[in-house]
């Protein structure tokens, strides 16, 4: 019976490894040296972070009137890629916290590089709030310290510093508990390396890990609270960013239905943009065996469940809109669906709503060039829906002689750009220097060396 | 040979590091001492408590506040009716020093000397009072000189706060704020020194305090009666500090 | 005083388990088992007390709430109260987001924090492994002579019947 | 521990490694040190030492100096203003004024309420005249053919040529704008005294000629007459713009809403005819688009039928029928007639038949002497284009042997610039005394500087008999010198300005009076008022010349797709002496919005047919051939048959605005391709007819394919959203709420939406105890002129930006004038003004969002912005839904020191990064608080008076305490008809508006039809 166990359960990993191979597999491609595509991949995406930061340097020195803002529509492309980036970064802790609680196991081969794109994409998102200020030098002023302005505070009521708080919270955490897991793996290195650099650097940062089964308890404890915190603040802190919009009183924005919308699009762009990096990785680092197709198709059906809670989110903004019978309201769905941004809209439903039902057929599922088009049209979709909820709404609110149309500017594309730079800048980087596969947790997950009664029921 | 390379290089880095830490400490010993001194006189940056500028003519508030006993009015006589308490124009300066040209002992010295040598005594004029006559153009006689240009004396400003800041002096004096809870025991100053701050903190924490306690922290709430009123007399009322915003910024 | 230290190596987490098991019911002292990813059941085996360390992040999450809530109420209703957008100076509602986050921060800080401090981890620290590969794929079971009773061939056999990679002998000068 | 440790080790090569790892230094030092530290380490330790150097550099703010006055005269006390009551100079209509100076600079002028024409009031271009004193291009000193010289050396080579010119008994001409100021004509007449053949030359580049040759032939006097727009209750207007540009705005527009006085028992009733949409035109009640051609069939057509019940003479010939409806004229003669001797007619055009027509009419209705003042004229303008014609004939046959041009620019606002420039160059003696070198002044021989109207003593009468002072503010920024002295110099007796006007109102003016005996008492008093109410002139009307009346039969027709041309002046530009004025590029047209430009206004239905939409560049081709190219403009309630282009742009006085705002790589020149703001449409004017005519038939008009984006700050203009995207069931949105006057008579509250006031869902903690300062507008009476925003730009330091950034929607009036049309059944626009400045909300959204407490509420219920405080997350912007707050997108320009003087001292200059808004002229309000606080009193209703409020000549902004039951703006709030933007979103405005009503009586106006048969 056990053996029927074992065949109705496919193995998490292809190849039955040996713990062995699973620390030689996922070691050697970091220890030789590097391939041309990855020095040409790293070439461009660090060309395209120069980009950026020009435009930045040149933004900040001569002033936000450098992009195509205007005193109607006070935010667009900046809070656009903000949010964006924040939604991308919420899949990581996603994967590695919600799916730990609920024992997804499959989740060891990718957890770890989900979480490092967290915290990649959470940099690019704290980016913009603060070159997106007019005085960025003075943007510590958020923080509330005490000072000699008889101490004057800060406005708590602000979703701007709930944001603050929110951001930095969610970075600290997420980075906490990337290495937290990183840890063991780290030790792994350490004690293999030959390099001697990569010997100092791994034993300066594995704090001396040994694997001693006292600490090891331990750290089962702290990863299972900090999966408890992370889930709660994973959600949290996109409502948060939703708040950003639902507390202010433009039609368009002053809904309750936002923060479970925003926390379903988050996920949804985080899990295609997981999925787009994944197979990246596993080409650029040859681990078909530990990112399997199961992996793709698992991810693949969550793509499809979140777009479909998202579709959902759109149908009941018209609802809402309607069923108000505040013509404010209904005209900023018009507008959106008809007006001058009509290409935007359709763009969004089209990436996040109908791209994603092929994803139903399992041909599809399966076929790794497929999904990789569709984890990236859903990203498209993703930008622009961000797009659409803070343009439409700000440039035709209530008073008709205020209207103004918006266009970007070489800056802010530049700015954009530079911030897709720096995250595959980051996240190569990455593939290079860390474990793309938390080497600890997926011997825990092999067959190997288990007494059959327990490999059955796990 | 070969597996010396990589220890040398180790060795480098070790030695610099320590030739670099001696360099740093002995860097921050120094910059300790430039900085100390500078901190405790101001705890942030553009704090400008303890400036204590030189001014264009050895004014001594010391002598004429203090000792002579002149009303600060007499001489800044804009804090009552204006935004800027003022700095006195030089023709209120002459209606002392068109007759005072010098300190009392000296003149009583030369009136001696004239005496013994039997001569009228001759006027004398203290340097910096004769600043003052320059700046007037005026000859010895006290009398306009033409040859001579006018040329306005230009003093430092001891008390400055950002453009961005609009104190009034109005309302201060009329309520009866007295001068030195600002600008220190100036009577017993040779030369002006800022010893407040005059930080926001400072104005804000004080205006709190005067609606919390009083004028004089001890209940007294009804201001002097304004002196600078015109129209309806003035009637004593309620001190009410605001600590709006636009108290002082617009 | 020095320590001698019966280690014995092993390859596969199910022979782990079973010389934990073992080594107990022959009374043998487990100092420590060494393995290279958390083998389930280890903490029975060795009979570990199950962590505090819940309690003390709860504690510390609560504290970090409160002291918010507190310090957030203070600035903006007591300590400087101003008319924002017609507001009540106190607006509690308003509070709770912020609250939350840093009742998380503080947590997670605390739980890692404390998880550091209890294992004495801190950076550059020297790593001292029993046998070289536990990180990679050994697995080590650390007995100690507690008494004159230990017998070592009988360890030597407890641990070659259940196919250890070899089993090593240890004099320590530390004091564990 | 103890010591022998025993050591673990990981792999062989450690241990092999280790100890060597423990021997190497020794042998290493010596070689490696020195070489290792030079490099990066001595950058490490160097840079940390700079840091350091830093930290202790910048503790210390850099010194400031203070330079006391040596002796301060008896009123002056720094940091407090003084008021000089004087005679604005911005156009010839002379509004009293006060100066408000500041530490011996003018820093802001302010309508004197005691005057009785401009009643308080200031319009746009009056408010700008300011930024003229501190134009840094201003000419400074004498120029002889363009070379710095001496006023002596001036006037010693000028005085010989003249005298060469008397010797030779030549001709010798000036050549003047009307001069209002009798001392300044009577020192002309003295100069030109001397001469064989001498004559003085006025002409107005707007012209009135025909209005005044008119009357010369009706009541055998030239004269312009004073209308009382008060006294009427039937207002019909020919093409008369005399709300806007027509003779004397301000006066007018407070006279007329006097008339629309909603308390009176007559309220007027407006009918404007025009063939463009003019600012009066915009607040008509009934408004007809009529081609320039069809006017005078119009006037005819009304006058046949007001003759008919008058029973007089007129010409018994049917003239043809024009596009108005017979019913509709049949029906407002029937009101005149009814009205009679309580109505007025006025007409604009610069035609004398139709201006002969219009005194008949108004001679039938017996408005002479009532709403028409003969006996008191007007002397705003006195130009005569026939003089004009022989002037220019002299010219070009050479016979002008010396022109003097005091303060005028023919070159330039005239026709046949290019030619009269030539014939310019062939006098002789060729003087201009000028503000700044123009297209004239660049011809002359010498070129005298005028100095700017703030800085000298001068006098105006603009009614007969109410002649006003003007004395300095501000000592001479420059060698300047009035022409009066200079005349004086040059007639040997130089005396300074002062003493001249002294001498001219001892000699004409105190004479002129009965209450004052002693002249320095009358003197002293006409000083501390600004003007003095003296007897009129001695002239006397003739009884009315019917043969004068000849009536028009036909309307001129148009060739099948040709246009007529209309060519007008703006409310900004005027004639273009104040092209060298920032402020007014950047003020928003008050009709059709745009800034930094003129443009070819033609009607939506005509730019369909042609394929036109806004921006397209176009050639227009007039019928000899002149041609102009400008960007479409689209402006409905035009005639179809009608391109409106507008006078005064193009000057070479706009040049300097090329790189006016931030410089950015993306950022676009403010001026065209030739140069300059906009282009200069005077050569398409005509001479002809001793007249010059702002109307030419045959214009053909051709698109170039080029494209120029007019910077317009209101891009979307109805009431309503766009059809295809109008929920089903919503009306158009409420933000203009009007009424019909009958309506209004049997409800006051009718046309106001209700709201039920909101629960609050928190409990308040804001009582507002003191003061709470409010707002209300009445849009009934705001005319949309846009004097307020210039005012508020004045006293506020707000920026100019520049066209690019208005383009790009950046502009940083902090109060805007929204302007609606919306279509009437029959077809005609109507139009609606709604000044619109941040509405300091009770429950304010952008203070809740501020993250840094920036901008929050005041004790006194203003929503105070904190400029120094602001990073600039814009957010509060976002969230304004009345879109009141401007951000600093750059550091916008205040890098001219000297126009920085016009700076007001009471208000911080922005930052770049830093929201700003209107905070009801907060400085103003703490200045009068203070005040009253040292007096131990509160602050008294009208102590405090906003910019906009101040300067609106129509008086439709109230200001005060709300909190104050007694204070006329709670009063106002109030008021039935009072309603509130967004009313629905509870945020609680502080600004009330007043509905518009329309006096509509053909409309079922109950209480008009009484009154008609009554």
């Amino acid at each position: 019976m056990a053996e029927a166990a074992i065949a109705l359960r496919p193995p998490l990993i292809d190849g039955d490894k040996t713990i062995t191979e699973v620390t030689h597999d996922v070691c050697a491609p970091m220890e030789a040296r590097p391939t041309a595509l990855w020095w040409s991949a790293l070439f461009v995406s660090s060309s395209l972070l120069l980009v950026g930061a020009i435009a930045i340097v040149y933004q900040i020195s001569v002033g936000v009137g450098t992009w195509g803002l205007n005193r109607t529509v006070g935010w667009a492309f900046d809070i656009t890629n903000f949010v964006f980036w924040i939604g991308i970064g919420h899949a990581g802790t996603l994967i590695s916290a919600i799916l730990f609680l609920f024992r997804q196991r499959w989740r060891t081969s990718v957890n770890r590089a989900a979480e490092a794109m967290t915290i990649f994409a959470v940099m690019c998102a704290g980016i913009f709030p603060v070159i997106h200020t007019g005085r960025p030098w003075f943007a510590y002023w958020m923080f509330p310290y005490p000072n000699t302005r008889g101490s004057l505070w800060v406005n708590f009521r602000s979703p701007l510093v709930w944001d603050f708080f929110a951001i930095s919270t969610y970075l600290t955490v997420s980075a906490m508990f990337w290495f937290i897991g990183l840890l063991p793996d780290l030790a792994t290195i350490r004690d293999r390396a030959t390099a001697k650099w990569r010997r100092k650097l791994a034993g300066v940062l594995s704090l001396g890990w040994t694997g001693s089964y006292r600490a090891w308890q331990r750290y089962e404890v702290v990863y299972l609270m900090l999966a408890g915190l992370g889930t709660p603040l994973v959600i949290s802190v996109h409502t948060i960013v939703s708040w950003d919009f639902a507390t202010a009183v433009l039609p368009g924005w002053h809904a309750t239905i936002f923060p479970p919308y925003f926390v379903a699009s988050a996920i949804f762009s985080g899990m295609a943009m997981v999925l787009t990096l994944m197979i990246i990785a596993r080409k650029l680092m040859h681990l078909e065996d530990y990112i399997t197709i199961r992996h793709i198709e698992r991810m693949s059906k969550l793509v499809i469940t979140t777009s479909g809670i998202v579709g959902l989110a759109y149908a009941t903004e018209f609802f809402t809109a309607l069923y108000s019978g505040s013509s404010y309201e209904q005209f900023v769905f018009l507008n959106r669906a008809l007006g001058p941004l009509f290409w935007g809209y359709w763009t969004m439903v089209g990436c996040n709503v109908f791209v994603p039902q092929l994803l139903w057929f399992r041909k599809v599922r399966t076929c790794v060039p497929a999904v990789f088009v569709i984890s990236i049209l859903v990203n498209v979709g993703m930008w622009f829906e961000r797009f659409i909820i803070i343009v439409t709404s700000l440039s035709r609110d209530f008073i008709p002689a205020n209207w103004f149309h918006y266009a970007p500017t070489r800056i802010e594309v530049a700015t954009l750009v530079g911030t897709f730079g720096l995250f595959f800048t980051l996240f190569l980087l990455f593939c290079r220097f860390v474990p793309v596969i938390a080497v600890a947790e997926v011997k825990g997950v092999l067959k190997y060396g288990k007494p059959r009664m327990e490999s059955a029921h796990e | 040979m070969t597996t010396k390379r990589p220890n040398s290089t180790r060795l480098h880095q070790y030695l610099s590091s320590r030739f670099l830490t001696l360099v740093l400490v002995v860097a921050l010993a120094f910059s300790l001492l430039i900085l100390v001194p500078k901190f405790n006189a101001y705890a942030v940056p553009g704090n400008q408590r303890g400036y204590e500028p030189a001014q264009p003519i050895a004014f001594s508030h010391r002598l004429h506040a203090g000792e002579l006993q002149v009303q600060c009015l007499y001489c800044h006589s804009g804090a009552e009716k204006s935004r800027h308490a003022g700095i006195p124009a030089a023709n209120v300066c002459m209606n002392c020093h068109r007759f005072v040209s010098a300190p009392l002992g000296a003149i009583r010295a030369e009136d001696e000397l004239a005496k013994k040598e039997k001569r009228e005594p001759q006027r004398v004029v203290s340097p910096e009072i004769q600043k003052l006559y320059d700046a007037l153009a005026l000859d010895d006689k006290m009398q306009p000189d033409p040859s001579k240009q006018l040329r306005p004396i230009a003093w430092t400003k001891v008390h400055n706060l950002p453009d961005f800041v609009y104190f009034d002096h109005r309302p201060h004096v009329n309520a009866g704020v007295r001068c030195q809870k600002c600008h220190g025991p100036v009577e017993t100053m040779e030369r002006v020194r800022q010893v407040e701050d005059l930080s926001m903190g400072w104005c804000v924490n004080c205006h709190r305090g005067v609606n919390r306690t009083g004028l004089d922290g001890n209940g007294n709430f009804t201001s002097a009666p304004a002196p600078a009123a015109e129209g309806p007399t003035p009637v004593t009322h309620r001190v009410y500090a605001s600590i709006d915003c636009s108290t002082c910024h617009y | 005083m020095s320590k001698r230290l019966f280690i014995g190596v092993f390859d596969n987490e199910g022979s782990t388990l079973a010389a934990v098991r073992a080594s107990r019911q022959h009374g043998f002292k487990v100092v420590d088992v060494y393995a290279p990813y958390a083998v389930h059941g280890v903490e029975e085996a060795m009979g570990l007390a199950p962590s505090r360390l819940p309690w003390f992040v709860f504690a510390v999450g609560l504290l970090g709430a409160s002291l918010k809530v507190w310090f957030e109420f203070w600035t903006t209703a007591v300590d400087w109260p101003v008319n924002v957008g017609g507001k009540p100076f106190n607006s509690l509602p308003a509070f709770v987001p912020v609250t939350f986050e840093v009742m998380v921060l503080f947590a997670a800080v605390g739980a890692v924090l404390s998880f550091f401090v209890v294992c004495r981890l801190y950076p550059a620290k020297r790593a001292v492994l029993p046998v070289s590969g536990v990180t990679d794929n050994r697995f080590a079971v650390v007995l100690e002579q507690t008494d004159s009773t230990f017998e070592p061939a009988e360890v030597e056999k407890m641990f070659k019947d259940l196919h250890a990679v070899r089993v090593e002998e240890q004099i320590t000068g530390e004091t564990a | 521990m103890s010591g022998e440790k025993k050591q673990y080790w990981k792999t062989l090569a450690e241990k092999e490694g280790g100890p060597e790892f423990l021997r190497a230094p020794a042998e290493e030092l010596s070689v490696a040190s020195p070489r290792q530290f030079r490099r990066r380490d001595f950058m490490k330790a160097t840079g940390f030492t700079l840091g350091v150097a830093f930290a202790t550099g910048c503790s210390r703010a850099p010194v400031q100096r203070a330079l006391p006055l040596l002796s301060e005269p008896e009123e002056f006390v720094p940091g407090r203003s003084l008021f000089y009551s004087t005679t604005c100079a911005g156009c010839s209509a002379g509004c009293g004024v006060f100066a408000k100076v500041r530490d011996g600079r003018p820093i802001k002028l302010e309508g004197n309420p005691e005057h009785p024409l401009s009643r308080g009031g200031l319009c746009a271009t009056g408010q700008a005249s300011l930024l003229g004193l501190y134009d840094s291009q201003r000419l400074q000193h004498p120029l002889k053919e363009g070379k710095k010289v001496s006023w002596l050396e001036v006037d010693r080579a000028i005085q010989a040529e003249l005298a060469r010119v008397r010797n030779e008994r030549g001709t010798v001409r000036v050549l003047s704008g009307t001069i209002p100021s009798p001392t300044f004509r009577a020192a002309i007449q003295e100069f030109l005294r001397g001469f064989a053949d001498a004559r003085h030359v006025v002409y107005d580049p707007l012209s009135k000629s025909a209005l005044l040759d008119a009357h010369a032939q009706t009541h055998a006097m030239r004269v312009l007459p004073h209308f009382h727009f008060d006294k009427a209750e039937v207002i019909v207007s020919f093409d008369a713009d005399f709300l806007g540009t027509w003779i004397s705005p301000v006066e007018y527009t407070a006279a007329y809403r006097a008339g629309r006085d909603l308390g009176s028992r007559h309220v007027s009733y407006h009918v404007q005819f025009e063939p463009r949409m003019s600012v009066a035109g915009s607040k008509a009640d009934q408004r007809f688009a009529v081609a320039p051609g069809e006017m005078g069939l119009l006037v005819t057509q009304l006058t046949r039928r007001v003759a008919r019940k008058a029973g007089a003479w007129f010409d018994e010939s049917e003239p043809e029928s024009a596009s108005v409806t017979p019913a509709f004229l049949d029906e407002l003669a029937d009101r005149l007639w009814q009205a009679r001797g309580r109505t007025l007619i006025v007409c604009g055009t610069n035609d004398s038949q139709q201006q002969v027509l219009t005194n008949y009419l108004n001679h039938l209705l017996g408005n002479y002497g009532t709403s028409i003042d003969l006996e008191r004229p007007s002397l705003q303008a006195e130009g005569s284009d026939h003089e004009l014609e022989r002037l220019f004939g002299e010219l070009r046959d050479g016979s002008v042997q010396a022109l003097l041009i005091a303060g005028a620019n023919p070159v330039f606002d005239l026709p046949g610039g290019e030619e009269l420039g030539d014939a310019l160059k062939k006098v002789p003696l060729l003087v201009s005394s000028a503000e700044r070198i123009d297209e004239t002044s660049a011809l002359a021989k010498y070129v005298l500087p005028e100095p700017h109207y703030l800085e000298t003593w001068s006098d105006t009468e603009a009614i007969s008999g109410m002649v006003s002072l003007r004395q300095p503010t501000v000592h001479p920024l420059g060698e300047t010198r009035t022409l009066v002295e200079t005349i004086a110099a040059w007639s040997g007796k130089p005396r300074s300005s002062y003493d001249l006007l002294r001498e001219s109102w001892k000699a004409k003016i105190f004479p002129r009076q009965k209450k004052e005996a002693d002249f320095e008492t009358f003197w002293e008093r006409a000083l501390e008022d600004g003007f003095a109410e003296v007897e009129p002139g001695s002239a006397r009307p003739q009884p009315f010349n019917v043969r004068a009346v000849i009536p028009v039969l036909h309307a001129q027709s148009l060739a099948a797709n040709s246009f007529a041309l209309v060519l007008y002046p703006t409310v900004a530009m005027l004639d273009g002496h104040n092209a060298y004025n920032p402020w007014l590029h950047e003020l928003p047209d008050p009709v059709t919005k745009v800034t930094w430009d003129n443009c070819a206004c033609v009607s939506p239905a005509t730019a369909g047919r042609l394929g036109l939409a806004d921006g397209d560049v176009v050639r227009l081709v007039t019928s000899d051939s002149k041609t102009l190219e400008l960007p479409t403009y689209l402006q409905p309630g035009q005639n179809e048959r009608v391109i409106a282009v507008a006078l005064g742009y193009g000057s070479r006085l706009s040049a300097r605005f090329a790189k006016i705002g931030p410089q950015w790589i993306d950022a676009l020149l403010s001026v065209g391709d030739n140069g300059l703001v906009g282009v200069n449409a005077a050569p398409l004017l005509t001479l002809s007819l001793g007249a010059l005519q702002y109307t030419a038939s045959e214009v053909t008009v051709t698109r170039t394919g080029k494209q120029r984006e007019l910077a317009s700050t209101q891009t979307h203009d109805t009431l309503t959203v766009p059809k295809r995207l109008t929920p089903r069931g919503s009306g158009p949105r409420p933000l203009i709420q009007e009424t019909s006057l009958a309506a209004y008579r049997k409800d006051p509250h009718s046309g106001v939406e209700d709201h039920e006031e909101k629960e609050d869902l928190w409990p308040t903690d804001h009582p507002y105890s003191g003061p709470r300062w409010g707002m209300v507008i009445d849009l009934n009476a705001c005319t949309g002129c846009s004097s307020c925003v210039v005012a508020c730009q004045v006293e506020n330091n707000i920026p100019v930006v520049g066209r690019d950034e208005i383009r790009r929607n950046r502009e940083m009036h902090w109060l805007r004038i929204d302007r609606y049309y919306s279509e009437r059944e029959s077809g005609q626009i109507e139009v609606a003004y709604e000044p619109l400045m941040c509405q300091q909300c009770e429950n304010a959204p952008c203070e809740t969002v501020c993250p840094v407490l920036a901008t929050v509420h005041s004790e006194d219920g203003l929503n105070q912005q904190v400029y120094n405080r602001c990073i600039g997350t814009r957010y509060c912007a976002n969230n304004c839904p009345y879109k009141g707050r401007r951000f600093n997108w750059f550091n916008y320009a205040h890098d001219d020191q000297f126009e920085n003087l016009v700076l007001n001292p009471d208000v911080a200059v922005r930052s770049r990064g830093v929201m700003e808004k209107c905070t009801f002229c907060v400085q103003r309000i703490q200045e009068a608080k203070i005040e009253a606080k040292c007096r131990g009193e509160r602050v008294a209703d009208g102590a405090v008076g906003t910019a906009c409020q101040q300067s609106c000549p129509a008086r439709a902004i109230y200001f005060g305490d709300l909190n104050d039951p007694t204070s006329q703006v709670s009063k106002m709030m109030a008021d039935p008809r009072r309603y509130r933007l967004l009313e629905e979103l509870n945020v609680r405005p502080s600004v009330g508006y007043l509905t518009v009503v329309r006096n509509r009586p053909a409309e079922g106006d109950e209480r008009s039809k009484e009154e008609r048969h009554g």
